[in-house]
């Protein structure tokens, strides 16, 4: 088993005809991905990696009604549009890739996910890795390794530095989720946690946040009641400080945001806290995870 | 990207929003136009993006020519957080019967869009907000959706309990909601103090937060002379060269130059600097799938800042490629033949194509690599860092 | 029984300090309905004839808990908003007096009282009575006497002959429903018809429709599954003939809207076609309906 | 409310929609603006609210300014459906690859927006719908949410297998539907044909329907000239009366002037006069709760009528008073003296207070209510048509 991604991920591209996609669709496919379809609009008929190309994500069902899993490259503004059309045809992952999705755009397309019940990872993930089975995204194929450790991370290279570690050390990973480092996210890391707990794969779950937003704190209900140790790294202690959202921002949000407001709410959920890659090895000794 | 309260109020104005009546000075004023214009007493604003500017002596009550002289004086020009004022906003002063609090922003945990509003409004409202939780009101809308006229009447007779200005705040708050919130996708919109004049009201303040990647599709804002920018405190050399190039770029105290991948990366090694006894000298953000150009000028950033003793690099491939990486560090070190040692790390996607790259370069010119280290995926990240903190202490 | 407005209508009057709403209010008081409170936004603290004003449907619940009707009387361009206000305070069932209801206007509205099981009736009705019981609108109080017909009419005047004709011929009302002469409408024939066959009180309907629009087609398919016998009355047979919407009209709805398409519909679903008021009690007795 | 092919298509056109190049002509046309602005082929089209235009010959094609001038002599001042050609359109004729169908209307028994596409264009729209009904497709849309471009491509996509117009296409649904119908309270927008050139499309001919009620709310039509109208033939004296003050009034070609309550009613009484054997001279409605004024302008209008030689009224007050109806009638009867007989009934709201006003005015001067009868609630409506229909046999 896995989360998210899996051998039995049949995928779409949306925005395939782009140059990182093109790419990455090449890497995907030599990783053993199964894409069946590609959408650019007013593309129909061409091919690339010999995925056939379709005008819209319907076209591309009708054709493939086995599709159950899209990722979405196109350029931000159309970003939203192409969730919601991914949500209408009813595909139930839908990763965005694309990085700076509008905020507006971003609630909209997560509100309308929710109703229907649908998985979107992202704004700005590098994708998703379950080792072995599926790679959807642009994360280095050679840094993972299959074992029993999930990750979730908001930034790419610390997505693969986990990995890294981990497999310096004998470990592997069950999935690695990038959740992307956007400001408005589809799934957050409670929601990530949620799938890891449930898998019966994973048996330790690390979770990497940072200063800015009010994800990490809000995983701290789910983590209290998960089966599975949490460990959890969060970076920004010593980064320039940022602005606030104005006086709403402190009426709304209080004293959320950072480094230590982070720290401190996961250590009362129970994680055990990280302050570097290197110990994360001891630590899940320490808790009886083993390679 | 925050509006200058002028920008702001020139929004509220356009929608139908009362403002005080207003002149906005820069450095090429008429000093004449002092005598004519204004009706005193009035209020001198420093245009700044800072907050609190009461506090801090950024707004003046003048009552002549003089006065108002001396306060542009006193003010333009000034540095504030790194700031320059370079323009003030002189208004006339209102008689104020009572000043609320208004805002409309996004709840991040409940991802909605939410109305805030209180009449207790001023400068303390986060002050008011501890003491008198239950006096600041909260209406959260669903997304996507216009705010309807009802819903701005209810929170207007909420906190408003004059009867008679209860359809002017509601269209505040529609306006407000509907005209400016969701069409320029903005991130706040505030007025505070929102103040009421018997039936009428006047914003006295106006702070607008605009999306930076929603901007682009509102050529209305451009139109008006608001700029995309980034807000920056004052910058030095390289600090401009860096905005100029759009590469988020902050110095700090320390002596490693930091060349990392992305922000999340970039964060997570000055924590990991700290940790192992260094300090970084900066902050810095590829971005995904930086061009060639652009790391080389990152690159150039670093070596230029005499603070910088160490360079520690990192790429881990991902959209962003080893080999393209690769391509711009030998090109720059060709080129430049830089002195300052670099410890640096590459792994990831196309690694094999991008250590191809350097072992060309090296082997052409093996004199410019002397100081340059380029680590593989089986050398912990941590170690690096390690190397390059003990390097910088050597130096 | 009956349906809609009983004696437990505990009524609302939105726009009520507006002419004809406040001498309605006076003559819908004198017939014995419950008006609890008032709204017009800016008339907080005035009272039209005893009746207490506030400024929002919120207030008027706030401090009335128990209202579970309102009448709306607002000017056509704010009719949409004022039934999304009574609709979010959860009033069940809305009676829209207001004619000329922008056609956009009044699709949202409907949509959004149907997504909250909440009853509107109108735009454009002259209301509905209960006789003896509560009256809501505009409906001459005289008119109607207690008995175990029901009605439901688009026009307010053909309302008031049916219960005109039934009263001379010694019958009585359930409830007389005008559901409204706006083109688009809150509750149609259909919907009236259902609470009328679950109606105990109720022992036979008499619906009154005319050219133009498909409420009356629409019902086909209720009456046909009625306990109860329907009666119906259509006119337009020699008025002047209507416009179509274009092309587009004739696509989505072929040749409905005539007065003979609608009583051939209703005729198949098994209704009584009346041609004229004076032939009801006739029709009535044949059905063994009895005063 | 329909627009002219000429106001529909200056939308279009606003909106980023091809309409062909073209000249509106009017009568007070210089006619060497012909010879100059025009290309040939071209053609000449009446402007007027009527359908099937081409079948009836108020289209036609020229080739020369003589024959365009012959065109607009033939067309311009001719009667239609009781209305007349005051202004031509003439338009540069395309050279259409393809004929499309395209519109939006609202389908009243889903209660929802519904977009008609269709490949098989062209005049004979509702003869495809007959034989080939597979050909046209129908995307129905929630109320209230505006078009997403996905799902404007969708619909493009579906009858569009030439790809490289899809974009162009999907583009003028989304403004058909989000920038026309939506924003314009629109019953219907309708392009047919629309027509392809290679891979661009264009607009031959346009209708818009506009809501009436919704009209008032968007200066911007009445900023264009578009004023608010309701459709009508070609009126006499009185019908025009009628329009100028508001009422609904259709002569039809009988002898009993109708004069009701409400369009519902007066709907009814017109079958119920025929059911008993007799004819009713015209439609009229009051509307809702009428002033007096408007009463009186009604009855005026069945007085001036020569074919009119009974006049059945009836009042059944709910929103309109009786009190106010009989004051109006009182007050028309005491100034004009008709003569024609008036078999009237008026049960209902403020009956008895009515009553009162009809008895005193009797009293005061008997002589002008001779042929009036104002029966009540106890004589069923039918035997007052009856009555009616009896008295107009006789006179």
């Amino acid at each position: 088993m896995a989360i998210l991604v899996d051998e039995n991920t049949k995928l779409l591209i949306q925005g395939i005809t782009g140059k990182n996609a093109s790419f990455h669709a090449k890497l995907m496919k030599q990783y053993g991905t199964k894409i069946l379809a590609g959408v650019t609009p007013g593309k129909r008929g061409e091919t690339i990696e010999d995925i056939p190309v379709f005008d819209t994500v319907f076209d591309a069902k009708a054709n493939y009604p086995e599709i159950n899993t899209t990722s979405i490259w196109v350029p931000p503004l159309f970003a939203k549009d192409a969730i919601l059309e991914a949500i209408d045809a009813n595909i139930k992952n839908i990763i965005v890739i694309t990085e700076r999705i509008p905020i507006h755009d971003m609630l909209y397309a997560r509100k309308k996910a929710i109703e229907k019940g649908i998985n979107v990872v992202g704004g700005n993930t590098p994708g998703i890795i379950s080792p072995e089975k599926a790679l959807v995204g642009m994360l280095p194929r050679k840094t993972f390794r299959k074992g029993h450790i999930g990750t979730v991370a908001r930034s790419g290279a610390i997505t693969y530095y986990l990995a890294n570690t981990l497999n310096l050390a004998g470990y592997g990973e069950s999935t690695s989720v990038g959740i992307g480092g956007d400001p408005i996210l589809g799934m957050t890391f409670g929601d990530i946690l949620k799938l890891f707990d449930e898998d019966p794969d994973t048996h330790a779950v690390i979770m990497a946040g940072e200063i800015g937003g009010v994800y990490e704190e809000m995983a701290k209900e789910t983590i209290k009641n998960m089966k599975k140790p949490v460990l959890a790294f969060i970076s920004g202690r010593y980064a320039p400080k940022g602005k606030r959202m104005g006086h709403a921002g402190a009426i709304v949000e209080g004293n959320l945001g950072t480094a230590q407001s982070k720290i401190d709410a996961l250590r009362e959920a129970g994680a055990t806290i990280l302050e570097t890659f290197s110990e994360i090895p001891l630590r899940l000794k320490e808790l009886n995870i083993l390679p | 990207m925050r509006l200058y309260e002028y920008e702001a109020k020139a929004l509220f104005r356009e929608n139908g929003i009362n403002i005080p009546e207003s002149l906005l000075i820069d450095k090429n004023v008429q000093w004449d136009i002092l005598k004519t214009h204004i009706t005193y007493p009035a209020v001198v604003k420093a245009q700044i993006l800072t907050g609190k500017r009461g506090k801090r002596g950024l707004i003046k009550i003048v009552s002549s020519k003089e006065e108002t002289a001396q306060a542009i004086n006193t003010l333009m020009d000034t540095r504030i957080d790194g700031m320059i004022i370079e323009k003030v906003l002189i208004e006339r002063k209102e008689n104020i019967t009572e000043e609320y609090y208004l805002s409309i922003t996004i709840d991040r945990m409940r991802h909605k869009p939410v109305i805030i509003i209180s009449h207790r409004g001023g400068m303390d409202i986060e002050e008011v907000n501890k003491t008198f939780p239950a006096d600041i009101y909260k209406y959260y809308k669903d997304v996507g959706e216009k705010l309807q006229p009802y819903e701005a009447r209810k929170i207007a007779s909420i906190v408003n309990t004059k009867r008679k200005s209860l359809l002017n705040l509601a269209n505040i708050i529609l306006t407000l909601y509907n005209k400016l919130f969701l069409k320029f996708d903005a991130k706040l919109v505030e007025i505070n103090p929102l103040g009421r004049i018997e039936n009428h009201w006047i914003a006295l303040d106006g702070k607008i937060d605009i999306d930076e990647d929603g901007f682009i599709r509102h050529p209305e804002l451009k139109e008006q002379g608001i700029q995309l920018r980034h807000e920056v405190g004052e910058l030095n050399e390289r600090e401009k060269k860096a905005k100029a190039s759009g590469i988020p770029y902050v110095e700090l105290d320390g002596n490693i130059g930091v060349f990392p991948g992305g922000a999340g990366f970039g964060i997570a090694s000055i924590d990991l600097i700290a940790h192992y006894g260094g300090k970084a000298a900066n902050f810095m953000d590829s971005g995904g799938a930086p061009t060639q150009e652009r790391l080389k000028t990152m690159l150039g950033l670093l070596m230029d800042n005499p603070n910088v003793k160490v360079i520690f690099g990192a790429r881990f491939g991902g959209i962003s490629r080893c080999d393209d990486w690769a391509k711009a560090v030998c090109e720059y070190v060709l080129t430049n033949h830089p002195k300052k040692p670099m410890i640096m790390r590459m792994t990831g996607n196309m690694e094999e194509e991008g250590r191809k790259i350097f072992d060309e370069a090296k082997k052409q010119h093996p004199e410019y690599f002397k100081h340059i280290a380029v680590y593989s995926a089986d050398k912990p990240i941590e170690e690096v860092i390690k190397e390059a903190v003990n390097k910088a202490k050597e130096v």
